[in-house]
């Protein structure tokens, strides 16, 4: 099967990029607009093309889908060591080539709206280009190097994106922690790449990934304090995607990379570069299921219960809409993370492997939406905060529609998209364990109210009066906002089950328009419904009109109120670390041992030089006795030595 | 030839003198006391001079010629260094040895 | 004539061209043709090697061998391989890109350009060497005009940081004449005659005695031009106070003799020695891979921060050259090119931006970007070339020695290769810090709302060190196999 | 009676020369000198050479003696204490010195002298002949050369004491 001209999707947005950058200052910012849409479009488009070909004509072996690679030699390590660059087609990279190139075209046709006027639209359109490119060159990657490069290069183009408004300080803030905290976690990564690169021999996805291997069969050949050198390297390769997927304790960057511009924050903070790290897991899936029996797949179950829940805490108390989005986004990959860690290898078993898939797919498309809104909110409004706003409705109502469709579809109303993928993932936690179920059951029902909280609070709500009145976006905003709308009610139709497994083979032999709804488990769904629309039925009485409920109830919590607020204080705790810590006791220690010690020994044996001369110089003292006194003492040893010791 | 003393007590009484000067050299601090301490050391050795000539060689004289010789330069000598320290001491109002010691640099 | 040769006839030509040269225009033209020739022949001389290695299996190619001194056996031998090859392309494009960065040297312009040339003859010297005395004369004679260059056009406490710099390379000289000599003195262990031949040399055993003894000499001779920690303080100073063209030429090109040599010499003909000392070392360079990173956390001077970064990244190569296997000695040659061109690209960038507002306090400085966007870009491309961006040179060479130091054995090995590791991290954080400070934020000196963006020669001079970061970094694969080829005989040689 | 003599005049000049290099008082010193001179002086007479010990009287005890007089009385006052050196350095010095001393005699002793039993005399005659004879072995030429000597340190100290030119310089700075 010939998947070559899958290369152009990359590098089309590539192309794009130095375009772009190189004549940045001579192509009009209209004119940039356009390639850049343009771009983009072919890429999706050749998307489609892909994912229609892989899954409905040739995909499929056997009644299994198969992986196909294709791949040079980039650089040798050794003679049997080496990266490669390809490209590699499974179902996962295929979903994944849909979402991250439908979300980016959504966002460039966005942007050619939102960004207008901006002095650096040619820029913003060159850095979007660069991310696809790094975005797509990650999803195609056969290898761990492979995905590592492109790891950073999306890394490096969050960081350009966030630092967007360069000129605003928290935005360099921002932007230099996003990168910062990440690369710490890719250090992990790194670590965890070579590890397993020493002791398998392979850095290739296939070889790695095979049941019957010597990568996963071996595992227990090598160990290092109780567990398997593997099981290290896979939990030091999850520290690398907690980082990017902003994972507890790795979270502290997303909420602060909202200071880009909006779009981007939909790009990459919402919907693809923070769903690399589920990828991640999900693509190395095999190995973290087989080694060590799971060992470090329960601790990304723990982790991703963990954040989820954590970060729906957060995000009740948020007042800055991008924020609460930033945490609902945490909140969400928690859960795409702790289904993967549920989640079995064959049949059945893989259904929560499934659902994390489904769930990041039409997470992307909803998440987006909000943030889409949000940016149309904020476009309009001029403000980040919910004390802005209030009573939108009126003014903005297609942002309002969407919207409320977005909210419906993260709350898990029946039949929108999160309503399927969040089922699937509440079953298969609850068939492997009871305690991340009731986390999962208590984060839907959290993520009901802060989504409604801020659906009420922008839309409904207190009557704000506004200085311009707020009118609603022009078309090149909105119709991207009813494209998403329109995916996010209806993709949890798409038959995921069959198409994107752990072992490539559906979990139901058959393919049906309803086969989703065939598959739900409607015991299951009835408490995960109930439980959102007591989230939902909660919001509308606190802030569907204004009233004080809302204060009243967080001063009941208290303290507890005042810690979620404050993220937990976890800004601060880094900061202590960074600042008080690294900078203070690290840093400056080691610039003043340097100049003292290190660089005052060296000046130490020049001065002493100089000194010990002196001294030397003092014996050339130009006093006529003490040469006398040299010359009589050594006359009168050089005597005693000639005559009492040479006599021979 | 001193009846009953040996060429070796006399010699012994000079090599003393000399040391005597050479100490005298060292440690003093004035350019006069130095200048004192080179007579003695002068003495010593015109002393032996004359005696060696005395008891090895009684039919010459060449050793009492050289401590004639030597006495005139030490006059000579003398003569100088007083010139030298008189002018030294209108320069520089001293004799002291710490105190001429520029012209080591 | 042979091609390796004119590496040094025509530095001397332009030298004597120079001399007849009336002023500053004069001075740069024939300069800037001298080094463009020069480049010529660089790349021309990749080419002819690529020709030559695939009929000549020597270790070394293009050699000849004059007899210079016939009493001790000394000869003008010269050869290159892939590394040398490599290591003269590097030397060129510095160089060339030096003359465009002066472009505009103020006062005593002819002797600063012959100074820079003496300087670029003694490197090219010294890379096409293969006789341990003619490299060491022309190590000296790269060493030198150093002392010249800073203390007369430098700036600041320049004749403080000239002395510093020439004190500390002399000393370290010294101890590397001891180690050559007791090479020399050494050679004839098989029977043979005494020879300063590297080649000659690397076929006898030395005894493992003379090995133990030599190695630390040899290797810390070398090594202090390579910044090895803890004898890295004259960089700091010496390359604050150099000229801009100065301080590229030295850490891009000159600072690598360091480690070339190291290689060439320490490792080559002290394998056992090498094998017997490796954790000492590798505790020193592992130390100052760490160690220069945080010293570059706290400094807000620019140059002292690239000089500390440097050490930094010297130590990277010094540590995978320890590291005694192909793939860790590959980055190390790696890094050096990588290092080469960024640090020769920062420190011209540094020049350009003391040269526009006068000062390279970070803290004075702000919001650049919006005011240079040309050069802040540059920089901003260069930092994350610095701190190993896939798609530069830093990360290629820097992943080759993290692999090849990881297929090291022992916990020791592991435990130093992760503390290296994680001074990716801390690179991270003190580039950022700069750009952050320095490029983004508001602008805070109104004053330098007229500045002017980078001229044409200043664009060349930039462009000529970019392309070889991102060509090494896209396409790795012909460097790295030419350097791995040429890696064979020497690893046999250890092993 | 001879023997008792020297012992005396040996006993004068050591005791004296040891006070003169360590006395504090700078015109006692040169007296001290002076009877150093004397002794030396009264050896002569004892190994019977009366000439050469007139010769040590009148040029040292007279000239010499008077000269450093002069000279201390121009740049000192009588009274005034001499400076010593150091406590260590002296006693270092005497250490040498006495070190110096033990070889010399050590030297001398184990030496054999070839003394001739003699009583020969000599007159101021033959020392006159011996000294401006120009016949073999005679020494006119040093005599000449000395007399030279004379007459340039005469002038050159006469020079040297004007100092007129070294003041000048001093006057103009």
């Amino acid at each position: 099967m010939n998947f070559t001209y899958v290369i152009l999707i990359p590098l089309i947005p590539f192309v794009v990029f130095l375009l772009l950058g190189i004549f940045y200052k001579k192509i009009k910012p209209a004119v940039s607009g356009y390639i850049g849409v343009a771009g983009l479009s072919t890429s999706a488009l050749l998307s489609y093309y892909t994912a229609y070909k892989y899954f409905f004509v040739s995909g499929k072996i056997d009644g299994v889908y198969q992986t196909f690679v294709q791949k040079t030699t980039w650089m040798n390590f050794t003679d049997t060591l080496a990266i490669d660059m390809g490209i590699l087609i499974d179902p996962i990279s295929v979903m994944m080539l849909i979402v991250v190139s439908t979300i980016s075209l959504m966002v460039h046709i966005y942007s050619r709206g939102y960004m207008k006027g901006d002095e650096g639209y040619t820029k913003f359109f060159a850095f979007l280009g660069l991310f696809s490119f790094s975005m797509f060159g990650l999803v195609l990657a056969t290898n761990l190097f492979q995905i590592y490069i492109f790891w950073e290069l999306v890394g490096v183009s969050s960081f350009l994106l966030i630092g967007y408004y360069y000129t605003k300080t928290s935005a360099v803030a921002a932007s230099k922690k996003a990168f910062i905290v990440t690369r710490f976690a890719d250090l992990g990564f790194l670590i965890g790449i070579l590890i397993i690169g020493y002791y398998t021999g392979t850095y290739d996805f296939e070889t790695l990934n095979n049941p019957e291997g010597n990568a996963i069969l071996n595992w227990a050949s090598t160990s290092f304090m109780g567990l398997s050198f593997i099981t290290w390297a896979l939990i030091l390769i999850f520290m690398g995607g907690a980082g990017k997927s902003a994972m507890f304790p790795l979270h502290i960057w997303l909420p602060d990379a909202m200071e880009g511009p909006t779009p981007v924050s939909a790009l990459i903070h919402a919907a693809t570069m923070v769903v690399a790290g589920v990828y991640l897991v999900a693509r190395l899936f095999p190995m973290y299921y087989f080694v060590e029996d799971g060992y470090a797949l329960n601790i990304v179950a723990y982790v991703g219960a963990f954040s989820s829940l954590f970060a729906a805490i957060i995000a009740i108390t948020q007042t800055d809409i991008k924020r609460v989005l930033a945490f609902s986004t945490m909140s969400q990959l928690g859960y795409m993370m702790l289904a993967l860690g549920v989640s079995g290898y064959e049949g059945h078993e893989g259904l929560g492997y499934m659902a994390s898939m489904f769930h990041l797919f039409t997470h992307a498309m909803f998440k987006a939406l909000l943030f889409l809104g949000a940016g149309s909110v904020i476009h309009a409004v001029h403000s980040n905060y919910l004390k802005d706003m209030g009573g939108l409705r009126k003014y903005m109502p297609i942002t309002n529609v969407t919207f409320l469709i977005a909210a419906l579809a993260i709350a898990g109303f029946p039949f929108t998209s999160g309503f399927f993928s969040k089922d699937e993932i509440l079953v298969a936690a609850f068939e492997h364990n009871k305690l991340i179920y009731i986390v999962g059951i208590f984060v839907a029902g959290l993520t009901a109210f802060y989504m409604f909280r801020l659906y009420f609070g922008i839309f409904w709500g207190k009557d704000t009066t506004y200085k311009h009145a707020p009118h609603e976006s022009p078309l090149s905003m909105t119709i991207p906002l009813m494209f998403l709308a329109f995916l996010s009610l209806f993709a949890g139709f798409i038959p995921f089950s069959e198409l994107v497994t752990a072992d490539g083979i559906g979990l139901h032999g058959h393919m049906s328009f309803l086969t989703s709804l065939e598959a739900i488990h409607w015991d299951m769904a009835a408490i995960a419904i109930t439980v959102g629309l007591i989230g939902i039925a909660l919001a509308w009485v606190f802030y569907k009109k204004e009233n004080d409920l809302s204060d009243k109830f967080a001063n009941a919590f208290g303290p507890f109120y005042k810690w979620a607020s404050n993220k937990f204080y976890f800004d601060e705790i880094y900061m202590f670390v960074t600042k008080k810590i690294i900078f203070k006791r690290i840093a400056w220690p080691i610039a003043k041992f340097d100049k003292k010690y290190v660089d005052g020994t060296m000046e130490g044996i020049g001065n002493k030089t100089v000194v010990v001369s002196e001294k030397i110089k003092g014996i050339q003292s130009g006093k006529l006795q003490d040469y006398a006194f040299a010359f009589i003492a050594g006359v009168v040893v050089l005597a005693m030595v000639f005559i009492y010791l040479w006599t021979n | 030839m001193i009846a009953g003393i040996s060429i070796y007590e006399i010699l012994t009484v000079t090599s003393a003198l000399f040391f005597i000067g050479v100490y005298g050299f060292i440690t003093r601090k004035n350019l006069i006391s130095i200048l004192m301490s080179i007579e003695l050391i002068l003495n010593a050795s015109v002393i032996n001079f004359v005696v060696i000539n005395k008891y090895l060689y009684p039919d010459m004289l060449q050793g009492v010629f050289f401590s004639i010789f030597i006495i005139a330069v030490a006059a000579a000598e003398t003569a100088l260094a007083v010139a030298i320290i008189i002018n030294l001491y209108r320069q520089i109002a001293s004799v002291e040895v710490k105190d001429t010691e520029i012209m080591k640099y | 004539m042979d091609i390796l040769s004119l590496f040094v006839i025509v530095p001397v030509l332009t030298i004597v061209g120079l001399v007849f040269t009336k002023n500053l225009k004069q001075a740069r033209l024939i300069s800037m043709a001298g080094s463009i020739i020069q480049l010529g022949m660089a790349i021309n001389l990749v080419f002819a090697y690529f020709k030559e290695r695939a009929i000549n299996q020597d270790i070394m190619v293009f050699t000849k061998d004059v007899i210079w001194f016939k009493q001790f056996n000394i000869h003008y031998a010269i050869g290159v391989d892939g590394i040398s090859v490599a290591l003269l392309l590097l030397t060129a494009i510095v160089v060339l890109a030096g003359v465009f960065i002066s472009w505009k040297v103020a006062d005593l312009p002819k002797e600063f350009f012959i100074s820079l040339l003496v300087l670029a003859t003694g490197v090219y010297g010294f890379f096409i060497s293969i006789d341990l005395f003619t490299m060491f004369v022309f190590y000296e004679i790269a060493v030198i005009p150093m002392y010249l260059l800073i203390g007369i056009w430098g700036s600041g406490p320049k004749e403080y940081s000239a002395m510093k710099l020439t004190l500390m390379l002399m000393g370290a000289s010294a101890v590397l004449l001891v180690g050559i000599l007791g090479i020399y003195f050494n050679s004839n262990a098989d029977g043979g005659a005494l020879t300063f031949n590297i080649l000659e040399i690397a076929q006898v055993n030395i005894p493992f005695e003379a090995q133990k003894l030599f190695f630390p000499l040899t290797f810390i001779g070398f090594a202090v031009l390579g910044a090895l920690f803890p004898f890295h303080t004259w960089s700091p100073d010496g390359h604050a106070s150099a000229p801009t063209a100065v301080s590229m030429l030295h850490a891009g090109v000159l600072m690598k003799l360091g480690g070339y040599g190291v290689f060439r010499v320490a490792m080559f003909l002290l394998p056992a020695g090498a094998v017997h000392w490796d954790w000492f070392f590798i505790i020193l360079a592992a130390t100052g891979v760490i160690y220069g990173a945080f010293g570059a956390l706290k400094q807000t001077d620019l140059k002292y921060i690239n000089a500390y970064s440097s050490v930094s990244h010297l130590g990277m190569v010094l540590f995978a050259l320890l590291m005694l296997n192909k793939t860790a000695w590959n980055g190390a040659i790696m890094q050096s090119l990588s290092h080469g061109f960024m640090t020769a690209l920062f420190f011209a960038l540094i020049g350009m931006i003391y040269g526009r507002t006068h000062t390279r306090d970070i803290t004075k400085l702000g919001g650049l970007l919006k005011v240079i966007p040309f050069i802040s870009v540059i920089y901003v491309i260069a930092g994350l070339a610095s701190l190993g961006l896939p798609g530069f040179s830093g990360f290629v060479a820097e992943m080759n020695i993290f692999v090849g130091a990881f297929a090291k054995e022992g916990m020791f090995y592991r435990i130093a290769t992760i503390i290296s590791v994680s001074a990716i991290v801390v690179t991270a954080v003190y580039i950022l810090r700069v750009v952050g400070i320095m490029l983004m934020g508001p602008v805070k000196n109104n004053d330098y709302l007229d500045l002017k963006d980078a001229t044409w020669y200043e664009t060349t001079g930039i462009l000529l060190l970019l392309i070889p970061i991102v060509g090494m970094g896209v396409a790795p694969l012909w460097l790295s196999d030419m350097i791995l080829a040429s890696l064979q005989p020497f690893i046999q040689g250890v092993l | 009676m001879e023997k008792y003599i020297f012992y005396i005049l040996s006993l004068i000049i050591i005791v004296f020369a040891i006070a003169s290099v360590t006395s504090k008082k700078m015109l006692r010193s040169v007296i001290y000198l002076l009877f150093v001179l004397c002794g030396i002086a009264g050896i002569y007479f004892l190994i019977d050479y009366n000439f050469l010990a007139a010769i040590q009287l009148t040029v040292y005890g007279g000239g010499i003696i008077v000269l450093i007089i002069f000279s201390v009385v121009l740049v000192h006052h009588i009274e005034m204490e001499l400076e010593l050196a150091r406590r260590s350095k002296q006693i270092l010095v005497a250490l040498i010195c006495l070190l110096g001393l033990g070889v010399f005699l050590t030297t001398i002793y184990t030496h054999p002298f070839n003394v001739i039993e003699n009583s020969v005399s000599t007159t101021t005659e033959d020392i006159g002949f011996g000294l401006l004879s120009y016949e073999k072995g005679g020494f006119i030429l040093p005599f000449e050369v000395i007399s030279v000597l004379l007459l340039a340190s005469m002038i050159g100290s006469i020079v040297i004491a004007k100092g007129k030119k070294l003041t000048d310089k001093n006057e103009t700075e």
